[in-house]
């Protein structure tokens, strides 16, 4: 019973602050974009548009609900709560400071692996029951991709793993605590590691360079091509919410989570997981896109055996290197 | 390897641009400073007496390519002001929602009665409000900031030869009423100033050579 | 059942209320043009021309192929969990035994790479 | 109230594996066997196998349910929602599957040592099944190298056959651009 | 079957011929698709991914501009032809009053043609940069790197398009030519002006570098992608840059120059490739090429007229009664030609009016390079070609 109000409280907490995030981490990248793009950016709504993305929310609720005669429109109804779902439920197992945690699953580092990567149902069912040929071509790049990508996501995880010898991610942190950054120390396979877990982590995410499913000057929007409104405004969040988990979670993995001076624990966890989130919207408007083909070789030819080499120089690392216990 | 290094620079190039000012403005408070020439809605100018100078020779109406504007021209009549006789347009309608802002009206005009609007025209809720009326355009003649294009000026600025750093800008002379008296049939308007603007002969193998049935419009250009 | 499996599983309710929450508020605050939309507004979009046939239709068996070495890859993986976690306990005869696993898997990548089936198109 | 819970969840799995081979449609029917794979995840987890839980979710629901999927789209059209394969043989059908619940439920409960009540995971760590791997059943741990080594074998020589109904043309030249205009020119 | 077995591509070729069980998946790209610049519309057969047979439909803006031009006087065409390359209106109306001047025998004076090449260059920078911008927004998506260079790249074409204000007063569709010559001289203090915006766009040309074309996923999106060979392109009246990135040495402005184009030698840029890269190098080589050519432009402007026919005034006086010419000058996209012929019967107005759109040719050259590239390449090639529908269409 304390397990259930515990589980609630946090989540309510946890999942409202993640939006909350979310929504000014919107009219960030906007304002951001838009300095890039010698823009302003939004100006209008709040001091400095600082509440366009709620405007924006009440904008989106408020449009007519389209599902086309020709779906399947109880699959076109769930796809989008799915995907928010899975989203959102990554997020239980991530250690915001030693005791802000919904859940410390012993098995932490595989549940954000398996409910993030189910991300790929809702997406495959959008497009699938949407019934529209961009839908459905973007539906299945983005099964494609995010499938390819979850090799090497694996992969990069497992570094921080067999370094700290625990699956539990508040164990991992802890483990940092003690001795290094996992991306800073051991540097082989630390550093290369964190840069494949946030590649992967950025095509898991349909974030420029690698957001294929979603090309709009191909395939016009995608899995969303026919959603409107507040399902559309569902695939929207879901996207973001996966992008600032999985900072999140990189940042608990590899750069020591809570640990820092002068701050208390969760200062420190917002400050690097929103760096990283700066950082996935910073490269995503300075480049361009893969072709679907490029992003399957990169992945397949070039990051996968990395990922298994990273492995290996881990396990050497932890077998032979003096002092790694 | 390629690809990391050339993201680098291109987060490097996005991150230059984030420290530039920003070329866009918050439009309705602030407003680009418009070039001088800026060509939009249109007016009708009034002359010296406070009537329109407008006399109805229809000759913008014939040269509009896509026939937006309409006048009705009336008969010479003793003018309320001058006590001369002069003619007057009783009405005339620029439908503003087909014109293509060529400038052709403006250009014909050898009264500068008609001129363009450097203020932006505003958007309408309605067809109708596009319309502009007689009465319109004379209150954007009186109200609105003017545009630099004037008939007289623009063929001035054809046919003499102004120099390259000189402010091309004509004077807004202040228009002769008396200047025309028979408007009533425009192929009969006299061409202001008349001086054929000698070809200059380029020793450029110019495209433009000589048709072998060449027509007699030749003697149209030296008509004057 | 274990207390930290119950939190999560609450987390997920959590989460799941948020996507059912929006699409009810949207019921409530949406507009509605009409009764029934028109049949045109259903339309499947495809460029603004009529949509020639179904979009269901069969696709490229090497989508297919690649969810297959997917499987593989992450079957590998999940071996691989266990072992991260208890493999410092194990000394050098569990780093062999991993070792080996690892490089005869790699062995088959090495194959398909050659043969060239790791290509997309 | 975990036995309220495992009820819930175990009729889901029920309800969902039935829905899987009801469901007239291929896609939703994997749709629905990704459903029902996952309250068998809930399951696992209730008994305290939390990575074996994981691992259903990570390979099951997402690997191989994906599989299926692909499997689904690129083997034959499907021409709306409309039943794709009704059966006529619903009675034979119930008939072996309630022999064949009857013959494993024999053989389940003539298992001696299965009523051992439900560990609460302390034998199912992780440590232990890596333990377990890696020093009591190492070699069958290497076995299933081999065996992933053959079906990434298999995998490779699939890719590797060309469709042969469509063959992909090759952008090229002037030359290869019109045979058909040179063929036919009298 | 036969002809893709013998591994070539019959664009004229119906469906069936590749796919005997019609297995493919029709999909109608266009015309109202977010890539497909305007109004363009091609059936695209695809095998998963990859194009096997690609259909153009053209027709969706076509507003009848040939037409209607037989209907006006020849003063009052100039701002109708205006909106048909309505990326490069000033070369539009170049090359429709070269030919009245051609067919009515009418000198352009000296100051005219220099005034009428420094528009062209300046339209050729503000088109290519507007071309960058669309090619990288296909390429990178409106919503990532691609609209980064776009809003860029539309930065800078404002400052090409604020110097045609300053001299027409319209920034888009001018009517600033005339027959005979311009109507518009340049303002005061234009020259300075006009260098100063030529060194900005100069000075930020290796930033769009950076993001395109010397970025390795430009290369890699668009290096062998949409081969065009030489010879077919020729074949089919391709020009233009698109012609200069297959290999041939072709640019009317040195081959048969107009303006004052013999006073100003240009460098004309060619690539081998035939494929997207090329396509896009040439470009930008183009847009160094032509800041240098406005520049020269800027300097040597003689004194002088610059109109040599007073037709507005009285629209009837310009007339032809018989002959027919064809003037084709170089546009950003190609050879922009104009056939007229005069009317016995109606001096005032053209027989018949015909304008060779150089992106209508580029066009043709779809059903032969897309056919083996993705739905990704597409957008890609389509991009690179730098249709503009407007012309297409007329």
């Amino acid at each position: 019973m304390n397990a259930l109000v515990h589980g609630a409280l946090y989540g309510v907490v946890i999942v409202l602050c993640l939006l909350t995030t979310v929504a000014f981490g919107v009219w960030f990248e906007r304002k951001f974009a838009g300095r890039m793009q010698s823009r302003l950016g939004p100006t209008r709504v709040g001091p400095y548009g600082l509440l366009q993305s709620f405007a924006d929310i009440i904008k989106l609720l408020q449009k007519e609900d389209i599902i086309p005669a020709d779906a399947d429109g109880s699959l076109f109804t769930l796809a989008p709560v799915l995907a928010a779902l899975c989203a959102l439920g990554a997020a239980a197992v991530v250690p915001f400071s030693p005791t802000v945690i919904a859940s410390d699953l012993d098995i932490g580092v595989v549940w954000v692996l398996a409910v993030g990567g189910l991300m790929v149902i809702p997406t495959f069912a959008a497009g699938w029951s949407s019934n529209n040929k961009f839908a459905l071509l973007g539906g299945m790049r983005a099964v494609a991709q995010s499938v390819s990508y979850g090799v090497p996501l694996v992969l990069a995880v497992l570094v921080p793993v067999i370094l700290s010898g625990t699956m539990r991610i508040s164990g991992i942190v802890a483990w940092q605590t003690s001795h290094h950054w996992v991306a800073v120390w051991p540097v082989i396979p630390g550093l290369p590691a964190f840069g494949l877990y946030m590649l992967a982590m950025l095509a898991e995410s349909n974030r420029i360079p690698f957001d294929i499913p979603e090309a709009e000057s191909e395939l016009v929007a995608g899995v969303t091509t026919e959603y409107t409104g507040a399902k559309f405004s569902l695939f929207y969040l879901s996207e973001y919410v996966h992008t600032l988990v999985g900072s999140a979670v990189a940042s608990a993995l590899f750069l020591g989570g809570w640990d820092g001076p002068f701050a208390p624990g969760l200062h420190w966890m917002a400050l690097k997981t929103l760096t990283l989130f700066a950082l996935v919207y910073w490269v995503r408007w300075s480049l361009l896109r893969f072709r679907s083909d490029q992003l399957m070789d990169l992945c397949w030819r070039r990051l996968t055996p990395l990922g298994v080499a990273l492995v290996l120089a881990s396990a050497a690392w932890v077998q032979f290197a003096p002092g790694a216990h | 390897m390629g690809y990391f290094t050339d993201t680098l620079r291109a987060m490097r190039t996005t991150l230059r641009n984030v420290f530039r000012p920003p070329t866009t403005v918050e439009f309705p408070d602030v407003v680009r400073p418009r070039a001088e020439r800026f060509r939009a809605s249109f007016a009708l100018i009034d002359d010296e007496n406070g009537e329109s100078a407008c006399v109805g020779c229809l000759t913008c109406e014939k040269i509009c390519p896509s026939q937006v504007i309409k006048v009705k021209a009336s008969p010479k009549r003793e003018s309320p002001v001058t006590g001369k006789k002069r003619a007057y347009a009783d009405d005339f309608v620029l439908d503003l929602s087909a014109c293509i802002q060529c400038e052709l009206c403006v250009q014909v005009c050898n009264n500068d009665a008609i001129v363009m609007v450097r203020e932006p025209e505003q958007p309408a809720f309605n067809r109708e409000d596009l319309v502009l009326g007689m009465e319109k355009l004379r209150a954007n003649g009186r109200g609105k900031t003017v545009a630099w294009g004037r008939g007289t000026g623009l063929q001035e600025m054809q046919e003499s030869k102004p120099k390259v750093e000189k402010p091309a800008k004509p004077k807004p002379a202040p228009v002769e009423a008396a200047k025309v008296e028979t408007p009533a049939e425009p192929a009969k308007v006299e061409a202001a100033p008349a001086e054929p603007a000698k070809v200059e002969s380029a020793p450029a193998a110019a495209p433009a050579e000589a048709a072998p049935e060449k027509s007699d419009c030749s003697a149209a250009e030296e008509a004057p | 059942m274990h207390p930290e499996w119950i939190s999560a599983f609450t987390f997920l309710a959590v989460s799941a209320l948020v996507g059912g929450g929006l699409l009810a508020a949207a019921k409530v605050l949406r507009v509605r043009a009409r009764a029934k939309p028109s049949e045109l507004k259903l339309r499947t979009y495809e460029c603004g021309e009529e949509a020639s046939g179904n979009a269901w239709i069969q696709f490229h068996a090497r989508y297919y192929v690649v969810a297959l070495f997917f499987v593989l890859f992450d079957v590998e993986a999940v071996f691989l969990f266990p072992w991260a976690v208890a493999g410092r306990s194990l000394g050098l005869a569990g780093f062999v035994a991993v070792t080996s696993f690892i490089v005869v898997l790699m062995l088959g990548w090495l194959y398909a790479m050659r043969k060239d089936s790791l290509r997309w198109l | 109230m975990t036995s309220v819970a495992f009820g819930v969840v175990a009729a889901l799995t029920l309800l969902t594996a039935l829905l899987v081979v009801r469901v007239t449609n291929l896609v939703r029917a994997t749709l629905w066997l990704g459903a029902s794979l996952l309250s068998t995840a809930g399951i696992y987890a209730m008994l305290g196998a939390s990575f074996l839980a994981g691992a259903q979710v990570m390979l099951y629901v997402g690997g191989v349910v994906t599989l299926m999927i692909f499997g689904v789209m690129t083997t034959r059209r499907h021409e709306g929602l409309a039943a794709e394969a009704e059966s006529t043989n619903t009675g034979r059908a119930t008939a072996v599957s309630l022999a064949l619940f009857v013959l494993l439920a024999w053989a389940i409960h003539g298992t001696p040592g299965l009523d051992v009540p439900a560990t609460n995971g302390v034998g199912a760590s992780p440590e232990a099944l890596g333990r377990a791997l890696l020093v009591d059943h190492v070699l069958a741990f290497e076995a299933a190298s081999v065996l992933l080594l053959a079906a990434i074998l298999g995998a490779a020589v699939i890719a590797r056959r060309r469709d042969p109904g469509v063959e992909v043309p090759k952008p090229g030249s002037r030359a290869a651009s019109m045979p058909h205009a040179a063929a036919e020119a009298p | 079957m036969q002809s893709a077995r013998r591994g070539g591509i019959d664009p004229h070729l119906s469906i069936t011929h590749y796919d005997p069980e019609a297995d493919l998946m029709l999909l109608h790209f266009g015309p109202q698709h977010p890539s497909t610049h305007g109004v363009f519309r091609m059936d695209l057969h695809l095998d998963g991914e990859v194009v096997i047979k690609a259909t153009p439909y053209l027709g969706y803006l076509h507003r009848g501009v040939e037409k209607l031009c037989e209907k006006l006087t020849y003063v009052q065409q100039t701002p109708v032809v205006d909106k048909n390359d309505y990326v490069s209106p000033m070369t539009n109306e170049q090359a429709l009053n070269m030919a009245f001047e051609k067919l009515m025998g009418i000198e352009v004076p000296r100051r005219a043609r220099w005034l009428r090449l420094l528009l062209a260059e300046m339209q050729r920078i503000s088109s290519h940069l507007l071309w960058l911008g669309t090619f990288t927004l296909d390429l990178g998506g409106a919503l990532g790197g691609g609209s980064t260079v776009f809003l860029h790249c539309f930065r800078e074409r404002e400052m090409v398009l604020d110097l045609f204000e300053d001299i027409t007063g319209a920034r888009f569709h001018y009517n600033t030519h005339t027959i005979g010559g311009n109507r518009h001289d340049l303002p005061a203090g234009f020259a300075a002006k006009a260098r100063a915006a030529l060194d900005g766009i100069e000075a930020r040309i290796g930033e769009y570098e950076d993001l395109s074309v010397h970025h390795a996923i430009f290369v890699a999106r668009t290096r062998g992608v949409g081969v065009l060979d030489g010879d077919l392109a020729l074949e089919l009246g391709i020009t233009g840059p698109v012609l200069r990135a297959s290999g041939v040495d072709h640019d009317l402005r040195r081959d048969a120059p107009f303006h004052a184009y013999d006073e100003v030698p240009v460098k004309v840029s060619v690539e081998r490739g035939g494929d997207c890269l090329a396509r896009a190098k040439v470009r930008f080589a183009e847009l160094r090429e032509s800041i240098r050519l406005c520049r020269a432009a800027l300097d040597g402007m003689p004194e002088g007229p610059i109109c040599g026919f007073k037709p507005i005034r009285q629209p009837t006086q310009s007339k032809a009664t018989s002959g027919q010419v064809y003037v084709g000058i170089e546009t950003p996209r190609g050879e922009l030609g104009t056939f007229l012929v005069a009317n016995p019967d109606a001096p005032t107005t053209p027989y018949r009016l015909k304008i060779r759109a150089p992106s209508l040719h580029a066009l043709s050259a779809l059903p032969y390079i897309l056919p083996g590239a993705t739905v990704s390449d597409a957008v890609a090639i389509l991009g690179s070609l730098d249709p503009i529908m407007g012309e297409v269409d007329r």
